[in-house]
């Protein structure tokens, strides 16, 4: 979809500062309680039919973004609003309705089916949750379901363990379109799957929006991947969004020093471009979460680090319109500043 | 580390408090026990003086209370039946129930470690199987029967044993061999099944990458990974093994806490019983915290559960 | 050219099972030279981890390997005694595996775990061991390898873990080292350093590498040649700038295509149809015609031929028609 | 129908498994069909055939195949209506015990937190407190030795390991992504027990609910055996083996059968329980 036409279209989800604190350790009596910060100040905001990717390494609070706006986690802090709903302030009841708007398709196509159930009963749950069909309206939506993501209706009376990781994330997909959401989340739907299945579920996932209008937050943790199907691309690093632009932009004009470690990271896939030279890369470990450095948390792996990025931290700020970069010294930038 | 068993050992105040409670109600709904106190000629007047003495005629709950303080100030009550504290009769008689559940769980653990790993070893070969019965076996055999037949055996047909009693070692064998028999059943499946378990690991195939001997991949490698699971069962032996054996120590007529209780419960005597089995309870409960220190030291990356 | 280091023919590796035997790699034959790196490319159960482990001689009952020859380095290992291949392991072949998170005893210290190697195959004493671990980790890259040495491996991060497994893997300089995934559940970031590592370890020792991968980019950065492996065949065999430039299999072909390289987004992936057949139900034929886009009827029928080009080596019947009798044909 | 071929097509291909069910299912009809099967009223007493050996030793007929305790009565016999109330207290036993452990494991785990300390607090202490122990205090204290106090004895002391059994697979399942899924879609937390948690506990639980018939057994005999279990008239493994233990020396019979038929009862249902944890593993596909 063009970038214009997105433009028009209302913003259907807006994140603002979402904060979430995980307690580990301290003593007993909650002295010294220490927190992790799995997400530290995230916002964003998600026009309708967009797809929004977020990127980031193990670790980095991805995967608990998505789980805060589906609500399988209750934020610390922050506000998220859904088609101008503050979905954070309701109650469990007021939230129920809204949650057919919004489905979460998983990583893992083991953990994520039922073993003990059957793929029909699977398919049928969202409608048995969520509306009051007769059983001949639910068979007729789940056989839809089914040839929707091209599953023969013949398997529905198999069990998960019949079918390959791909079918199995099949099955996961007609489930979380089932109620017809608008927002889906898909929390690493291919990373688990082999390469020549990848294809065919991101494939897939594409016809899938096109078709019925979808918005997507699509979280990985690899850029090609990520970048294949998102319009606009977040990359996160421990709790935090570092750079958010359309996608094009951030490969043409990467801003962020860790963005740039990030794709200067990724396998050529060509053996002619492989350079025995070596370009420096990204060196050093995640730091502790628990032991976030002060200032700039990427300070402490990052090669054009100076004296302020240890002490201040950045915010994320807009620097040429609709990219966003959180870095006291943005790489165009200091560039264009080099030139002059 | 230190927090995790801190985090133990607080856990425990709880436990202890509802082990009172559930060992001073069955001692409430046993019911008055002036009656067995007093020689039976005695007045209703002397029954009512000697309850009010006792606090017997105080409400469930301050009773309960003033059985908690007595508790905590080591006063477990007198027996009537013996005539004596109650706490120095479980005192006399623990040596005697530590000693015979201290051999036969020495003997269950090393006969379910070295079976158990062996038939790990050879898994699925005739001895495998040999083993597996032996366990199957042990399980099914109920312990007081396996007494009687032990008897039956080495002291009225062979007469090598003597029959029941205490004070020589020729006493101690047959019911630790009892013992012995129904643990290391329960321990050689947990043994065997946890060193196949863990010989499946990614470890153990970098191990044996690194050009180890089999011996060292087994015993170095595997065998500590299967220390915390064995080291849970044997906790779980330890109070089966003082106070549940009272069948045993009753057949063998050996002086132990269990028989002390049984004996206690036959008469009626429910100060000897309560402090019976909370010293029973005690031990268990240290049991459970020692095996927990024990898991701190084999695995330094232990956390909260 | 240089020397073979290794040279596998015609290995085989069955399963027996309660549905009888079942043949997870079949005929997989390969050298690898000295100091080369050779890639092992395929899906999930195409028998490229089995491959792996029967030059090592670690696969485990029930499983049943059996090859023509396997010789290192002159030494037809095939049918050593365990007990000799015992001293060949970790010492003259040694292997690093997938999970950094669980390849390492989790209860005992990197230090003793390092030391087993350096005691085992050097023979060396305690403070001698220590020495020559520490020295190792260094050399890995691991900035503080004193520190590191003493901990315990749930303390070190995933890529902090692999450099300790390669480092222990190279204690005794071996020839060959196996590296079954070694990047694959690691971030790309980490990734990145452990594969510059293994590069330049390589050139620093000139140990040849067996490198098992399912992610071609990773296979286009690292290998010499390459073999694809399809459901326990070898399909391919070529160099790595051979491959890439002109994939003669249909199936390296699909793999390549479907792989996504960045600046992908406004063009539609092309995918392999359908999913690899268990071993348990392996079809007729072709191993890959369910799924092939030139599949002819013949496919169904007869198993391929395996064709050798320009030195290269296809298993696909298109090449056999192509170069009727002139391609020296070997089954 | 399928299933049920399925199910004896795996039975068939372990030999203890079905040595454990064909054992089950005898004793299951040597406790149904007892009336039938018992040569002579198991209670009655004969004073003139006392102490009367097994028919294959000398002195022994066959009209008393297994020979007679010191009062006469018929060994076989006894033994047959003693499966009734080894049989019956111990799947009484087990469904009550299996049920409260059910109940409060799955409340435990599902919702966590004080609910959950109090409970595996309780649990604690009455783990602390060896089974065979409570429940020779408790028989005694509440003086009655009906089958239904003697259930409900056992089942106090065994429902422990059913609620720290089901606790930790509710926990190993609410972190499964099918049940985020659930959540996602609204579902309650009666929806989720019901159609994720308990499908999946299930397996564990019929495991170790076998498991728990044999444990049933056993202290029900040893209970039994102290004198505070079954009562007469009704007949108990146990009772019989406490009644022979004084005959020991001369009579081995009269304890060694029950003994044995304790043995073979628990050993038939533990191969069963074995079989089933092999078959309903989850890993295993299952059935």
């Amino acid at each position: 979809m063009s970038e214009a036409y997105l433009k028009k279209e209302p913003c259907l989800l807006e994140v603002q500062g979402l904060k979430m604190l995980f307690p580990t350790g301290g003593s007993i009596l909650g002295k010294n309680k220490r927190y992790v910060h799995a997400v530290d100040g995230v916002s964003f905001s998600l026009r309708a039919g967009e797809t929004l990717g977020i990127v980031g390494e193990s670790g980095c609070g991805k995967s608990t973004v998505g789980n805060l706006i589906v609500r399988l986690l209750k934020e610390t802090e922050g506000r998220i609003l859904f088609d101008g709903h503050d979905i954070t302030a309701m109650s469990a009841r007021q939230f129920k309705p809204l949650r057919k708007e919004m489905q979460m398709v998983f990583q893992d196509p083991f953990s994520s089916l039922n073993p003990r159930k059957k793929v029909f009963d699977i398919i049928a749950e969202p409608y048995h949750i969520q509306t009051k069909m007769s059983s001949a309206e639910i068979r007729k939506n789940v056989e839809y379901m089914m040839e929707l993501v091209g599953l023969d209706k013949s398997y529905q009376n198999r069990y998960p363990h019949e079918f390959s990781g791909g079918q199995r994330q099949r099955i996961g997909i007609a489930r979380a379109l089932a109620l017809k959401p608008k927002l889906v989340i898909c929390d690493e739907p291919v990373s688990a799957l082999d390469v020549s299945i990848q294809a065919q579920i991101l494939n897939l996932l594409k016809d899938l929006q096109e078709e019925l209008q979808l918005t997507y937050i699509f979280i990985a943790h690899g850029l090609p991947t990520v970048q294949y199907i998102s319009d606009r691309i977040a990359v996160m690093y421990l709790g935090k969004i570092m750079e958010l632009a359309p996608e094009r932009e951030l490969f043409e004009h990467t801003m962020h020093p860790y963005t740039e470690g990030l794709l200067d990271a990724i396998p050529v896939g060509d053996p002619t471009k492989r350079d025995e030279e070596d370009k420096p890369i990204l060196e050093g470990d995640l730091p502790s979460p628990l032991n976030l450095p002060k200032g700039c948390r990427f300070c402490s792996r990052c090669k054009y680090a100076q004296q302020i990025c240890a002490q201040k931290e950045p915010e994320l700020a807009e620097v040429t319109p609709g990219h966003y970069v959180c870095c006291h010294f943005p790489l165009i930038a200091s560039e264009e500043k080099k030139s002059e | 580390m230190g927090r995790y068993l801190l985090k133990r050992v607080v856990q425990i105040i709880p436990v202890l408090l509802i082990l009172t409670l559930i060992i001073f109600c069955l001692v409430y709904v046993a019911g008055d026990p002036v009656a067995l106190m007093l020689p039976p000629e005695a007045g209703e007047q002397a029954k009512a003086a000697l309850r009010e003495a006792l606090g017997l005629d105080k409400p469930f709950y301050e009773q309960f209370f003033i059985y908690i303080g007595n508790l905590l100030r080591g006063d477990f009550g007198t027996s009537y039946q013996y005539n004596q504290d109650a706490l120095s009769l479980v005192l006399e008689r623990m040596p005697y129930s530590l000693q015979l559940a201290g051999v036969s769980l020495a003997c269950s653990v090393v006969v379910g470690i070295v079976l158990g790993v062996a038939a790990a070893h050879f898994r699925n070969s005739p001895f495998d199987l040999l083993v597996n019965g032996f366990a199957a076996l042990g399980q099914a055999l109920p312990g007081f029967w396996v007494a009687i037949m032990l008897i039956l055996l080495f002291a009225v047909k062979l007469q090598l044993l003597p029959v029941s009693g205490s004070g020589t070692w020729q006493n101690l064998v047959l019911p630790a061999a009892t013992l012995t028999l129904v643990t290391s059943a329960k321990i050689i499946p947990l043994v065997r099944s946890n060193m196949i378990e863990v010989m499946q690991q990614d470890y153990i195939r970098t191990a044996r990458s690194k050009g180890l001997r089999g011996s060292t991949v087994v015993f170095k490698h595997a065998f500590k990974n299967t220390l915390v699971p064995v080291i849970t069962i044997i906790a779980m032996q330890l109070p089966t093994l003082i106070g549940g054996a009272l069948i045993t120590e009753t057949i063998f007529a050996w002086p132990g806490l269990g028989m002390l209780i049984y004996r206690g419960v036959a008469n009626l005597d429910m100060t000897v019983v309560q402090a019976g089995v909370m010293a029973v309870a005690l031990i268990t409960i240290v049991a459970n915290l020692i095996s927990d220190i024990a898991y701190c030291i084999i695995d330094p990356t232990i956390k909260y559960q | 050219m240089k020397q073979t280091l290794l040279k596998v023919e015609n290995l085989e590796v069955k399963f027996k099972t309660l549905e009888g035997m079942q043949t997870a790699v079949q005929g997989v034959s390969f050298d690898v030279a000295q100091g080369e790196v050779f890639c092992l490319v395929g899906e999930s159960g195409c028998g490229k981890s089995l491959t792996s482990l029967s030059i090592m001689g670690l696969v485990e009952k029930p499983g049943i390997v059996e090859a023509d020859a396997i010789v290192l380095d002159g030494q037809d290992i095939s049918h050593l005694k365990e007990e000799k291949l015992r001293e060949l392991r970790g010492n003259k072949m040694s292997m690093i595996f997938q999970e950094p998170l669980t390849s390492l005893n989790p209860l005992f210290t990197v230090g003793n775990q390092m030391d087993e190697v350096f005691r085992l195959h050097q023979k060396a004493n305690r403070a001698k061991a220590k020495q020559m671990s520490v020295e190792m980790l260094r050399f890995v890259g691991i900035p503080d390898p004193e520190d590191v040495y003493k901990r315990y491996p749930a303390a070190l991060s995933g890529g902090m873990r692999q450099r300790v497994m390669i480092a222990m893997a190279l204690s005794c300089r071996p020839k060959l080292l196996i590296a079954d995934e070694p990047t694959t559940a690691l971030d790309v970031t980490i990734q990145k350093q452990i594969l510059k590592l293994m590069k330049d370890l390589r050139r620093e020792l000139g140990t040849s590498i067996i490198f098992i991968t399912h992610d071609l980019g990773v296979v286009a950065e690292m290998a010499d040649r390459v073999a694809v492996m399809y459901a326990g065949q070898i399909v391919e065999q070529a160099s790595v700038y051979d491959l890439f430039q002109k994939p003669l299999h249909p199936y390296t072909e699909g793999l390549i295509n479907s792989t996504i390289r960045l600046g992908d987004g406004r063009r539609r992936l092309p995918t392999i149809a359908g999913t690899v057949p268990p071993i348990s139900k392996m079809v007729s034929g072709c191993r890959f015609h369910p799924r092939c886009p030139y599949a002819t009827p013949a496919c169904r029928e007869n198993a391929p031929p395996v064709i050798e080009i320009q030195g290269r080596m296809v298993r696909c019947i298109r090449y056999a028609k192509e170069h009727k009798q002139e391609g020296g044909v070997h089954v | 129908m399928k299933q049920i071929k399925r199910f004896f097509k795996l039975l068939l291909r372990s030999s203890t498994g079905t040595a454990g069910m064909v054992i089950v299912i005898l004793i299951c009809l040597c406790a149904v069909f007892a009336g039938q099967l018992a040569p002579h009223d198991p209670n009655a007493m004969d004073l003139t055939n006392m102490t009367k050996p097994p028919a294959w030793m000398e002195g022994g007929d066959w009209s008393h195949v297994l020979g007679t305790d010191n009062l006469g009565r018929d060994i076989l016999s006894r033994m047959l209506y003693g499966s009734q109330i080894s049989l019956v207290v111990g799947i009484l036993a087990t469904l009550t015990s299996g049920a409260v452990g059910m109940v409060l494991g799955l409340v435990s785990g599902y919702y966590g937190g004080v609910t959950d300390h109090v409970i595996m607090r309780v649990a604690d202490a009455f783990y602390a407190i060896p089974g065979i122990l409570l429940a020779l205090v408790t028989l005694m204290v509440f003086k009655s030795s009906g089958i239904v106090t003697l259930v409900l004895v056992i089942a106090a002391i065994s429902w422990v390991q059913y609620a720290r059994l089901i606790r930790s697979e509710v926990l190993r399942l609410k972190g499964k992504e099918f049940v985020k899924a659930s959540k996602t879609l609204g579902a309650s937390s009666g929806y989720i027990i019901f159609h994720h948690i308990l499908p999946n506990v299930w397996p564990s639980f019929i495991v170790v609910s076998t498991m728990s018939v044999a444990g049933s057994i056993i202290t029900e005999a040893s209970l039994s055996f102290l004198g505070v279990g079954i009562q007469a008239p009704l007949i108990s493994w146990g009772g019989m083996l406490s009644d022979g233990r004084v005959l020991l020396a001369t009579h081995w019979w009269v304890a060694t059968f029950p003994g044995i038929m304790i043995t073979v009862a628990i050993l038939g249902i533990t191969f069963l329980g074995n079989w089933l944890r092999d078959v309903l593993d989850p890993h295993n596909k299952g059935l």
